[in-house]
C-alpha cells in the first residue's frame, strides 16, 4: 500500500472508517472481457489525474476478440498507479482489487499484497462460475482469502436494484455493474464523482436511460461505502507536485499519434502514414485515420512490405513518410528498409514491440527487437535508432525521429513496445514554444544540384519531383558519390559504405549526452532502455531511499548511442543491463565499449516489477544496504 | 496530366534520353518499347519534370535509367508499391510503373493486385519476355507450360499466368496489350493509357533476344502475325486475318474462329471497351494463340474515382466540414485538466 | 483421397473434435463452418492421420487447433505457400488451408495466385467475413466500399475485390462459394472441394458477429434470402426467387434478371461448371448483390495434371529413363582426375 | 610470378625460349562478355587441374547480361592461380594477361605483375574500340605496356587464317579466338591439349566443323608460341602434391547442391528444395533441378518468402528441406524463419552473400550478412550459423547444415558469398565412408508422444502427418512445454525462449574445438570467418615463411561458437579480424568475450588481397620481421 505516511481519526466524528492517507496506492479492476473492467478502469484514471495525482495503468486483456464468458483465458483486468508524488510505474502488486467473477479472482490474487482490499461480485460465485475458473472449491467459503481484507458484495443484485427506476431491462442493467464497483472504489479512495458523471452523460447522451442508469450504479456503488459498516478503513491520495499546466491522458500509441501529426505541422509537410494492421501497433493508425482536418494521408497497405514501399515513394515525393508495425511486420519491412537506407530517403519506421519470436505472445510486451532494428538487414545498412520510454514520452520520442530523419535523410527507427504503446500515463500538452524546429529545405537550383552531394550532416539533398530541372534516378543499386549513378567501381562501394556509416555516426551531433540518476561512478550502474524506464528508475529510487549505492541511466538513443556513454559505464564496478530480452543491448554495450556486464532479463511477456530489480540489485551489492 | 513547363516549347523524344548508356541486349525488344514511350511523350509535351518513373528489379526494370524524369529503380515486385506512396504524395505528378513479368507478377503479384482494386492512378507497364531475363534465364509465371529454361530443365511443371486476365481479376478499369515490335500500335496503347485516370495496365509482348528469344514469333512474323493477332476496336466487330477475311462469333457461351464469307458480319462480336462489366473484357483475355488470335490494343477502359481522388476528397471535406486542423485542438481534445 | 486407418470404423463428428476450448465469439460464422466441416469429414471417413490442415494468422486461422488432424497455426498470409511445402512433400496427404479475406487476400494475396495457378491439390477455403476480425476491425480487401471501420472512419476509399473473381482470374480449377449459416449447401460444397483433384477453392460468408455483424444479412435473412441468391446446378438454367420465378437471361454480351412467367426457359443461362474457358464462371462471379442475385454452389470444376502429380512425374519418368540417382555416378559426373 | 624456383635452359637445344620453373603463376583472360572467357579460362582450370596442380579460380563478369560490345562495362574476366604446392586463393596479381580488347587491357592491365606477360589480340586495338574503352591514344602505341613482355598478336585474324579448311563463316570463324588464346596461353604454360581437345570433341559432337574450328584455332595458337620467335620464354609449374584420390572440379554452388543430394540421400529422405532465383544463389536451384534421377523436389516459388514457408511445410511432412537465396531474399525470409524456430521444425537456409546494402552490387561478393543471420529477426530467435570456407568446402557445410539440422531439430543457416559460390576449386571426391551418418527417426508411438518433449539434444520429436496417431498442431503462437498447446503461460514463455536457445547452445556438442594455424599464443592471431580462408590463411602462411609471428584461426562456426575460442582469442595480443564487412564477427566476438580486436575490412565487391592482409600485419607488428 505505498508508503503508509500517515494515519487520522477525524476528531470529534462517529467512529466511521478509519482514513488512511497514503503516498501511492494500486489498485486492479478485473473481470470477464465483457465485464468493462478497461472503461471502469480508464475512469478510475481519469478521475485520480484529474484530481491531481500522477497516475501510471497497466492495461492486461486477452488475446482473444471474445473469450468464453467467465473463463481464465477471458479475464480482462486494468491496473492503475496513482500517487502524491511522481510515478513511473503501474506497480507492482496491488492494494486493492476488484474482482467481478471467480476466475478474475484466481487470475489476479496472487498480485493482491497481504491485508490489501478485495472487493468481489458474491453474485458470480456460482458452481458454474467456480467450475469455469477450476476452483475446485469456493474460495469464499474455505477461509484462502483470510489474508486480505475481503468483502463479499452481491453487485449484480445491489446493480439491478439501484438502477430499477429507469426501466431497464435485467441485461441492460445489469451491464452498470462495473460502474456500481467503480463507486466503491470511490468510495475507498475517496475519490470525486464529478468527471465519471461527466463522461457518463456525454458518452450516453443519446439514451438517457442508460446515461441515467450508469449514474445511478455509480452512485449506488459510492453510497453503500458511505453506508455500509462493512469498511473500517478508507484511503487518500493527495495530488502530486507535478509539472505545472494542462494534461491529458494518451496511450503511447496515440501519444506517438499526435507526435507524428505535430512534426509534419511543423515541417509545413502533408503527413503520409503507411500501415497494415498489427497489435500492438494497430492504435497509431486508427488514430491517424480520425485526423482528417490535417493533411494526413493513411494509406492501409495490403501488408508491410508495400507499407515500408509507400512511405519511401511518398518521402520521394516530398511527405513526412512514416510506417508503423510490430516484430513480425518489421522483420518483413526489412528488405525495404534497406532501400529506403540506400536512396537515403527521410521516413521513421515505428515497431512497437510484442512477445516473439514468431507470431510469439501478440498481445504481450518485449524489447526483443533492438536486434533487428539494429542489425537486421542485408549488408551493411546503418541507420539511427531510438526508444521511447513512457506512454508519453512516445510524442516527444516521435517528433523526435522525424525531425531526425528529415535533418539527416535517413530512415530511423522508433521502438517502442507493448507495454508503452497501450499503457496511458497524464501528457502534459506542450507549449508551441517547446516544440522543436523542424525545417524542409527541398533542392532547387538545377545548376549545382546532383543527388548524392552531402551537407554538413552528411545529408544529400532532398530534390522531390515536380521541381523543375533537378530530374534524377534513385535506386538500390549501389549509387556513385556525388552523382549518384549506378556504379561498380570498387573504390566508389567502399566510400559510399563510409559515407552513409560517417551520415548516421552524425547523429551523435544531435544525441544529448547521457545523463546518470545517481553518483557518477560506484559499485552498480543500471542501464535500461525504452519501455522498461519506469520500473528501473523506480527500484533505482527505492533502492538509494534505502541506502544502496545505486545509479541508472536509461538509454533513449541506442544508435549512435551518447558519447559519453562509455566513460560512463567504465566509472562503475558493476553493470546491471535491464531488458526484457536476454541479453540484446547487453550484446552492444559489450562489444561496443569492451565492459563487462551482468542482465536482468525477463521474458514473460510482462514488464517488471520494481521488487525484481531491486532483488537482482540486493544480489548484487550482497545484500540490502 | 500535368502540364509542359514552357508550353510554346514542343519536346522532342531526345529530350527524354538521359546520359547513360542504354545496358540491354541487342535484339531486346526493352529498345522498343524505350523508344515508343519517348516519343509519346515527346508527342504529348509531358512535362518532364512532374513525372516519375517506378521499377523494380529485372532487365526490364532498368528503364528509368533511361528516361529523363524522376525515377526511382526499386527493389523486386515493390514498384507498385512504392509508385503508390509516390502518386499519393504529389497527385499532380504523373507516375509510370515498368515492371517486368518476374517482377510485376512472381514477387510482385499481390502489390499489382491490389494497386489495381485501388484503382491508383499509375500507369502500369509489363514487359513480358515470358522469362527472367536479368537472373539469366529461369521460367517466369507467364511462361509456356513444358519450357526448358535453366531451373526447368525437364520443362516447366507451372501453367502461366495470363496478366491481363489477372488484371481484370482485380477489376482494373484500364488494360490494354500490344507487341513490342508493333511500334504504331504500341505508341496508341501507350497514349492511351497515359490519357486515363485511374490505374491503367498495359502488357508488352517483349523479345528476350538472349533466353526466350522464340516466344513471341508467332505474333511478330511479318508474314504470319496478322493472322494469330486481332486488333480490338471500341464498337466494331473482331476481324482479323492478312486480308480481313476472319472474324470471333460467339457461340453460346463460347467464342470461335469464323471465315467472313460464310457469316454475316452482324454475327461477330462486337467490342465495347467501356461496358462496365469486366466479365466482356475477361472472354477477350481467354483467347489465346494458337486456338484463337490474340487480342491487341485496348481490352477495358471505364472510369472511376482513383484512390488517391478519394483519399484527398476525404481530408478535404473535412476540413470543409471542420476547419482545418490546428494543433492545439489536437493536443486538448478529450478531457484535460489543469495543474497550477 | 486418403483411407481410413480402419474401415470398419465408422468415423463421427466428435472424431475430428480436438480437446482445445473454441474460442470464437458467440454468433461468429466459423463455428457453423467447423462443425460443418467435420461432418462433412466424418460422413466420408477421411483418415485423420492423412489429413493436414494449414491456416495463416486471423480469428479464422485458429480453426487447425479445432480439427483432430495434423496442422499447422503458421503466419499471416502463408498458408498456402506452407501447404504447398506439406503437399509436395507428401502429396497422400488430404492438405486443406484455412484463411480470412485479410490473411489470403490481403498480406497473402500472392502465394493464394500462385497456388491456384500451378493448381495444387490443396483445399483453400477461404471465411470471408468482410473485415479483419482478430485486429479488431480494420477493413479488409473484401470490405464494401465505404464502410466505417476503425481505420477508415470516414468509410474506406478502397474498392473490394471479388475472391471468386480472383480464383478465376488465376484459372482455378474449381471454385465454389457457400454461406455460413446454409448448412446444407456449406456440406455439399465442402464435399465437392473434397473431391476435387488440383486447387479447390471455397469462398464461405462468414459472419463477424462482433466487428461486421450486417453484412451479409441480405444473403442470411430466412425471408428474403431465395431473392438474393441463386444456387448454380451444373447442366441447369439459372432459377431463383423465393418460389422459383425469376431467372438470369443472357442479353447481347450481359445478363439480366428476368421473370419466368415473361420469358421461355429455354432463354435462360444454363450453367456449366466443366467449361474448360474461366470466362463462363467469371461472368457468374461479376453478379453482386443488390443488383443481381449472387451465386451460390460451384462455378467451377474442371480437370488438369496437379502441379504435385508433375513434379513427382518428372522425377518418375527420370529414374525410368536413366535409372535410380547414385551418389558415385553423381559425385563423378563431368571431368574427373585421379592423383595417386 | 609466384617464387621462381629454377631456370633451367634444355642443354643441346637451340637456344629457344628458356624455361622458368614456377611454383605457382596466376593468369587472366579478359575480354568481352561475347569472347567467351568464362570458357576459356574454365578450360585452363580443367587442363590444369588434370595435370595435377592445385588450382583456384575466379570469375568475374559483369552485371548486365549483354552490356554493348566493347565498353569496359562488358568486360569479362577469368583468373586462374595454379601450384605445384597447396594454394587457398586465385592470387592477387597475374603473372599472365590476355586482353582481348582495349576494354578488357584497360580494366585489367593494373593487375598484372611488373614484367608479366600480356598476351594482346592486337586486331580488335581499332579507333572504334579504343573509344569505347576511354583510350585516347593507342595504347599499343604509346609505350605504356613497357613494363610488361607486351605481345601483340592479330588473333582474330589468326584465328581465320587457321579456321579457313572448315569452311565456317568469318562470323563463326571468329567466335573460335578464345581457343586460340587458350592456345598460346598452353604453349607459355607448358600445358598439354588433349583434356581441352576431348571436350571440344564432346561439346560438339553434333556440328563437326565447329568442333574442327575450336580445334584448329587451339593447335594454331599453341603453334604460334612454337614456331615464333616472339616468346624468350616458357614457364612450367610441376604437379602439386594434392591429397591422393580421384578430383573433380566445382564452384561452390555446385558443392552445395551435391552437398544437399548427399545429405538425403544418407538420411533416406526426399529433399525438397525451395527457392526463387536471385544473383549469386541461382545456381543452387539449376544445378538441384537436375537431380531428376534422385528423389530432389525442386519448387520453385513465386517468391522467397513462399520459398521458406514451403520449405517450412516440407519439413513438417517429413522432407530434408531447404531453400537458398542472397541476401536481400534472406531479409524477406526472416519472418518465416522465425515460425521454423518457433516451431522447431529442421531445414536448412543457404545464403549466398553478396555486396548489400539492397541490391547493392548484385554480382559481386561480400560478407555483410552475417549479423542478419544471427540477429535479424523479431524475438529472442536463435538458429545455428556455419559458414562454408571455400568452393569445395561448400559441399562439407552443407552436409554439415543439414545434419545438424536434422538432430537438433532447428533451422540452420549456411552462410556462402559470392566469391565461394561462384569460384571454382578442385573437389577431391569423398569415399562414402567418409561421409557422416545422417539417422532420421520419426516420432511413431502414440502412447508416448507429445510434440514438445525433447531428447538429450533438446530437440523435439519429428512426428509427420500421416503417421497414425500423432495428430498434433503446431504453429507460432508460445507454445506450451511438453504438450505444444498454446500458451499465455508467463513462466512457460521464459522456460521455452530458454529452452529453444538451450537446444541452439547444444549444438556446441558437434561443434569441433577450435584449431589454429601457426602458435597458440603470441602477438598476432588473424581472424576470419567464410570465403576470406585462402585469403588470410595464405597471408598467415607467407608471413610465418617469412618469419613474423602469426598465427591464424577460422571460424566454421559463428553460432555457436567453439568452445575453445574464447581461451584462444585471450592468449594474442592482437586479434586482427579480417572481413568483408564493416566489422560484424567484431562486434560478436568483442561482445561475447570481451577481448579488443581490431579490424581489416573491405567493401569493395572484391576477395581480400593477399597483399593487402600482409600490409595490414606489417603494420601491426610494427614492419615485417
Ligand atoms: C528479393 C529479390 N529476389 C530476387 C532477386 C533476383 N531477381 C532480379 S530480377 C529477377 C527476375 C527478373 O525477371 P523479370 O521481372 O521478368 O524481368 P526481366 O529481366 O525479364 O526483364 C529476379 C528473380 C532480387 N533482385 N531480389
Ligand atoms: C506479418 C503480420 N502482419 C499483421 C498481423 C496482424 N494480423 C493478424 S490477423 C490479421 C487480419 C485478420 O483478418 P482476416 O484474415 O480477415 O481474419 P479474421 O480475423 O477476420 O478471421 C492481421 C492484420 C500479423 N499477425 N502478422
Ligand atoms: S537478357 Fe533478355 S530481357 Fe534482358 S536485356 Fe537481354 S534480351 Fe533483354
Ligand atoms: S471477432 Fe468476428 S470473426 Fe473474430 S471470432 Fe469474433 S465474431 Fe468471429
Ligand atoms: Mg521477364
Ligand atoms: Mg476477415
Amino acid at each position: 500500500m505505498g508508503t503508509t505516511t500517515s494515519t487520522k481519526v477525524p476528531a470529534g466524528q462517529k467512529p466511521g472508517p478509519q482514513v488512511r492517507e497514503l503516498s501511492q496506492a494500486a489498485v486492479r479492476l478485473a473481470g470477464d472481457s465483457g465485464d468493462g473492467m478497461q472503461l471502469a478502469g480508464s475512469q478510475f484514471t481519469a478521475t485520480s489525474a484529474i484530481f491531481g495525482n500522477d497516475v501510471a495503468t497497466f492495461p492486461d486483456y486477452p488475446a482473444e476478440i471474445r473469450a468464453p464468458i467467465g473463463t481464465l483465458a477471458g479475464v480482462s483486468g486494468f491496473q492503475i498507479n496513482f500517487a502524491s508524488r511522481e510515478i513511473h510505474t503501474p506497480g507492482d502488486r496491488v492494494d486493492a482489487l476488484v474482482a467481478m467473477n471467480p476466475a478474475a479472482l484466481k487470475a489476479n490474487v496472487g498480485d493482491l499484497l497481504e491485508g490489501g482490499v478485495l472487493v468481489l461480485n458474491s453474485d458470480e460465485f456460482t458452481a458454474g462460475n467456480l467450475e469455469k475458473a477450476k476452483y475446485d472449491q469456493n474460495p469464499l467459503e474455505t477461509g484462502e482469502l483470510s489474508r486480505y481484507h475481503a468483502f463479499k458484495i452481491p453487485i449484480t443484485q445491489q446493480t439491478l436494484e439501484a438502477v430499477k427506476a429507469t426501466g431497464l431491462g435485467p441485461k441492460d442493467a445489469a451491464r452498470c455493474r462495473n460502474f456500481y464497483a467503480l463507486g466503491v472504489l470511490y468510495w475507498l479512495f475517496d475519490r470525486p464523482l464529478e468527471s465519471t458523471t461527466r463522461w457518463i452523460n456525454g458518452k450516453f447522451s443519446k439514451v438517457p436511460a442508460v446515461a441515467q442508469a450508469n449514474r445511478l450504479a455509480l452512485e449506488a456503488g459510492y453510497a453503500f461505502g458511505d453506508t455500509t459498516e462493512m469498511f473500517t478503513v478508507r484511503f487518500r491520495v493527495k495530488p502530486a507536485q507535478l509539472r505545472p499546466g494542462t494534461y491529458r491522458s494518451l496511450t503511447g500509441n496515440q501519444a506517438a499519434a499526435l507526435g507524428l501529426v505535430t512534426a509534419a505541422e511543423i515541417a509545413k509537410r502533408p503527413l503520409f502514414y503507411g500501415s497494415y494492421p498489427i497489435t500492438p501497433a494497430s492504435e497509431i493508425l486508427h488514430e491517424l485515420s480520425e485526423c482528417k482536418t490535417f493533411d494526413v494521408r493513411v494509406f492501409q497497405a495490403e501488408d508491410e512490405i508495400a507499407a515500408m514501399c509507400a512511405v519511401i515513394g511518398a518521402a520521394y515525393a516530398g511527405n513526412v513518410a512514416v510506417t508503423g508495425t510490430s516484430g513480425p511486420g518489421m522483420a518483413l519491412k526489412q528488405e525495404a528498409i534497406g532501400l529506403a537506407v540506400m536512396t537515403e530517403l527521410p521516413c521513421v519506421i515505428i515497431n512497437v514491440q510484442r512477445g516473439g519470436p514468431s507470431t510469439g505472445l501478440p498481445t504481450k510486451t518485449e524489447q526483443s527487437d533492438l536486434w533487428q532494428a539494429i542489425l537486421g538487414r542485408n549488408g551493411e545498412c546503418p541507420l539511427p535508432v531510438l526508444a521511447s520510454r513512457s506512454p508519453s514520452d512516445c510524442f516527444w520520442t516521435a517528433l523526435e525521429a522525424t525531425r531526425i530523419a528529415l535533418k539527416y535523410m535517413t530512415p530511423v527507427v522508433m521502438l517502442s513496445d507493448g507495454y508503452v504503446g497501450q499503457g496511458s500515463e497524464p501528457w502534459r500538452i506542450p507549449d508551441p514554444a517547446e516544440l522543436p524546429e523542424i525545417k524542409v529545405q527541398f533542392a532547387s537550383d538545377p545548376k549545382t544540384f546532383e543527388p548524392y552531394t552531402r551537407d554538413a550532416n552528411g545529408a544529400r539533398p532532398w530534390a522531390i519531383p515536380g521541381t523543375p530541372g533537378l530530374r534524377h534516378r534513385i535506386g538500390g543499386l549501389e549509387k556513385a558519390d556525388i552523382t549518384g549513378d549506378v556504379c561498380y567501381v570498387p573504390e566508389n562501394h567502399q566510400r559510399m559504405i563510409d559515407l552513409r556509416a560517417q551520415k548516421v555516426a552524425n547523429v551523435i551531433h544531435d544525441v544529448p549526452d547521457q545523463d546518470v540518476f545517481g553518483d557518477d561512478g560506484g559499485p552498480l550502474l543500471l542501464v535500461s532502455w525504452g519501455g522498461t524506464f519506469g520500473a528501473v528508475r523506480t527500484a533505482a529510487e527505492r533502492a538509494r531511499e534505502a541506502g544502496q549505492t545505486v545509479s541508472h541511466i536509461h538509454l533513449r538513443w541506442l544508435n549512435p548511442m551518447p558519447r559519453n556513454l562509455g566513460d560512463i559505464l567504465k566509472r562503475f564496478d558493476q553493470l546491471l543491463v535491464c531488458e526484457l530480452n536476454m541479453g540484446q543491448l547487453q550484446l552492444l554495450l559489450r562489444g561496443r565499449y569492451l565492459v563487462d556486464t551482468c542482465g536482468l532479463h525477463k521474458m514473460q511477456g510482462r514488464p517488471f516489477m520494481v521488487s525484481e530489480i531491486r532483488d537482482k540489485i540486493d544480489e548484487l551489492l550482497g545484500g540490502a544496504a | 496530366m500535368s502540364a509542359p513547363l514552357d508550353p510554346t516549347l514542343v519536346a522532342t523524344p531526345k529530350d527524354f534520353k538521359t546520359d547513360q548508356q542504354v545496358k540491354w541486349c541487342p535484339g531486346c525488344g526493352d529498345h522498343s518499347i524505350l523508344v515508343q514511350l519517348q516519343k509519346v511523350l515527346a508527342a504529348r509535351n509531358i512535362n518532364r519534370d512532374a513525372t516519375v518513373f517506378v521499377s523494380g528489379i529485372g532487365c526490364s526494370s532498368r528503364f528509368p535509367y533511361y528516361m529523363e524524369t524522376y525515377g526511382i529503380h526499386s527493389i523486386h515486385g515493390r514498384a507498385p508499391a512504392i509508385a503508390t506512396g509516390v502518386k499519393c504524395a504529389n497527385p499532380e505528378l504523373d507516375v509510370w510503373v515498368v515492371t517486368g513479368d518476374g517482377d510485376g507478377l512472381s514477387i510482385g503479384g499481390n502489390h499489382f493486385l491490389h494497386t489495381i482494386r485501388r484503382n491508383v492512378g499509375l500507369k502500369i507497364i509489363l514487359f513480358n519476355n515470358r522469362i527472367y531475363g536479368l537472373t539469366k534465364g529461369q521460367y517466369s509465371p507467364t511462361s509456356e507450360a513444358g519450357i526448358r529454361t535453366k531451373s526447368s530443365p525437364a520443362g516447366s511443371i507451372d501453367y502461366p499466368v495470363h496478366p491481363v486476365a489477372v488484371a481484370l481479376g482485380a477489376e482494373v478499369t484500364f488494360a490494354a496489350r500490344a507487341v513490342d515490335t508493333d511500334v504504331q500500335q504500341l505508341q496508341i496503347v501507350l497514349q492511351r493509357a497515359m490519357d486515363h485516370q485511374g490505374t491503367a495496365f498495359v502488357e508488352v509482348y517483349q523479345n528476350c533476344q538472349v533466353y526466350n528469344a522464340d516466344a513471341f514469333e508467332w505474333a511478330t512474323d511479318r508474314n504470319t502475325r496478322l493472322d494469330h493477332l486481332v486488333y480490338l476496336e471500341h464498337g466494331k466487330p473482331l476481324i482479323f486475318g492478312k486480308n480481313r477475311e476472319k472474324g470471333i462469333r460467339v457461340n453460346g457461351d463460347n467464342l470461335e474462329v469464323v471465315e467472313l464469307a460464310k457469316v454475316s458480319p452482324d454475327d461477330l462480336l462486337i467490342h465495347d471497351e467501356r461496358t462496365p462489366n469486366p466479365a466482356h473484357a475477361f472472354r477477350l483475355a481467354q483467347m489465346h494463340y494458337p486456338e484463337f488470335p490474340e487480342p491487341m490494343g485496348v481490352f477495358r477502359a471505364v472510369q472511376k474515382p482513383t484512390y488517391e481522388e478519394l483519399m484527398l476528397g476525404q481530408l478535404a471535406a473535412a476540413r470543409e466540414q471542420k476547419g482545418p486542423g490546428k494543433l492545439d485542438k489536437l493536443f486538448t481534445a478529450g478531457d484535460t485538466w489543469k495543474v497550477a
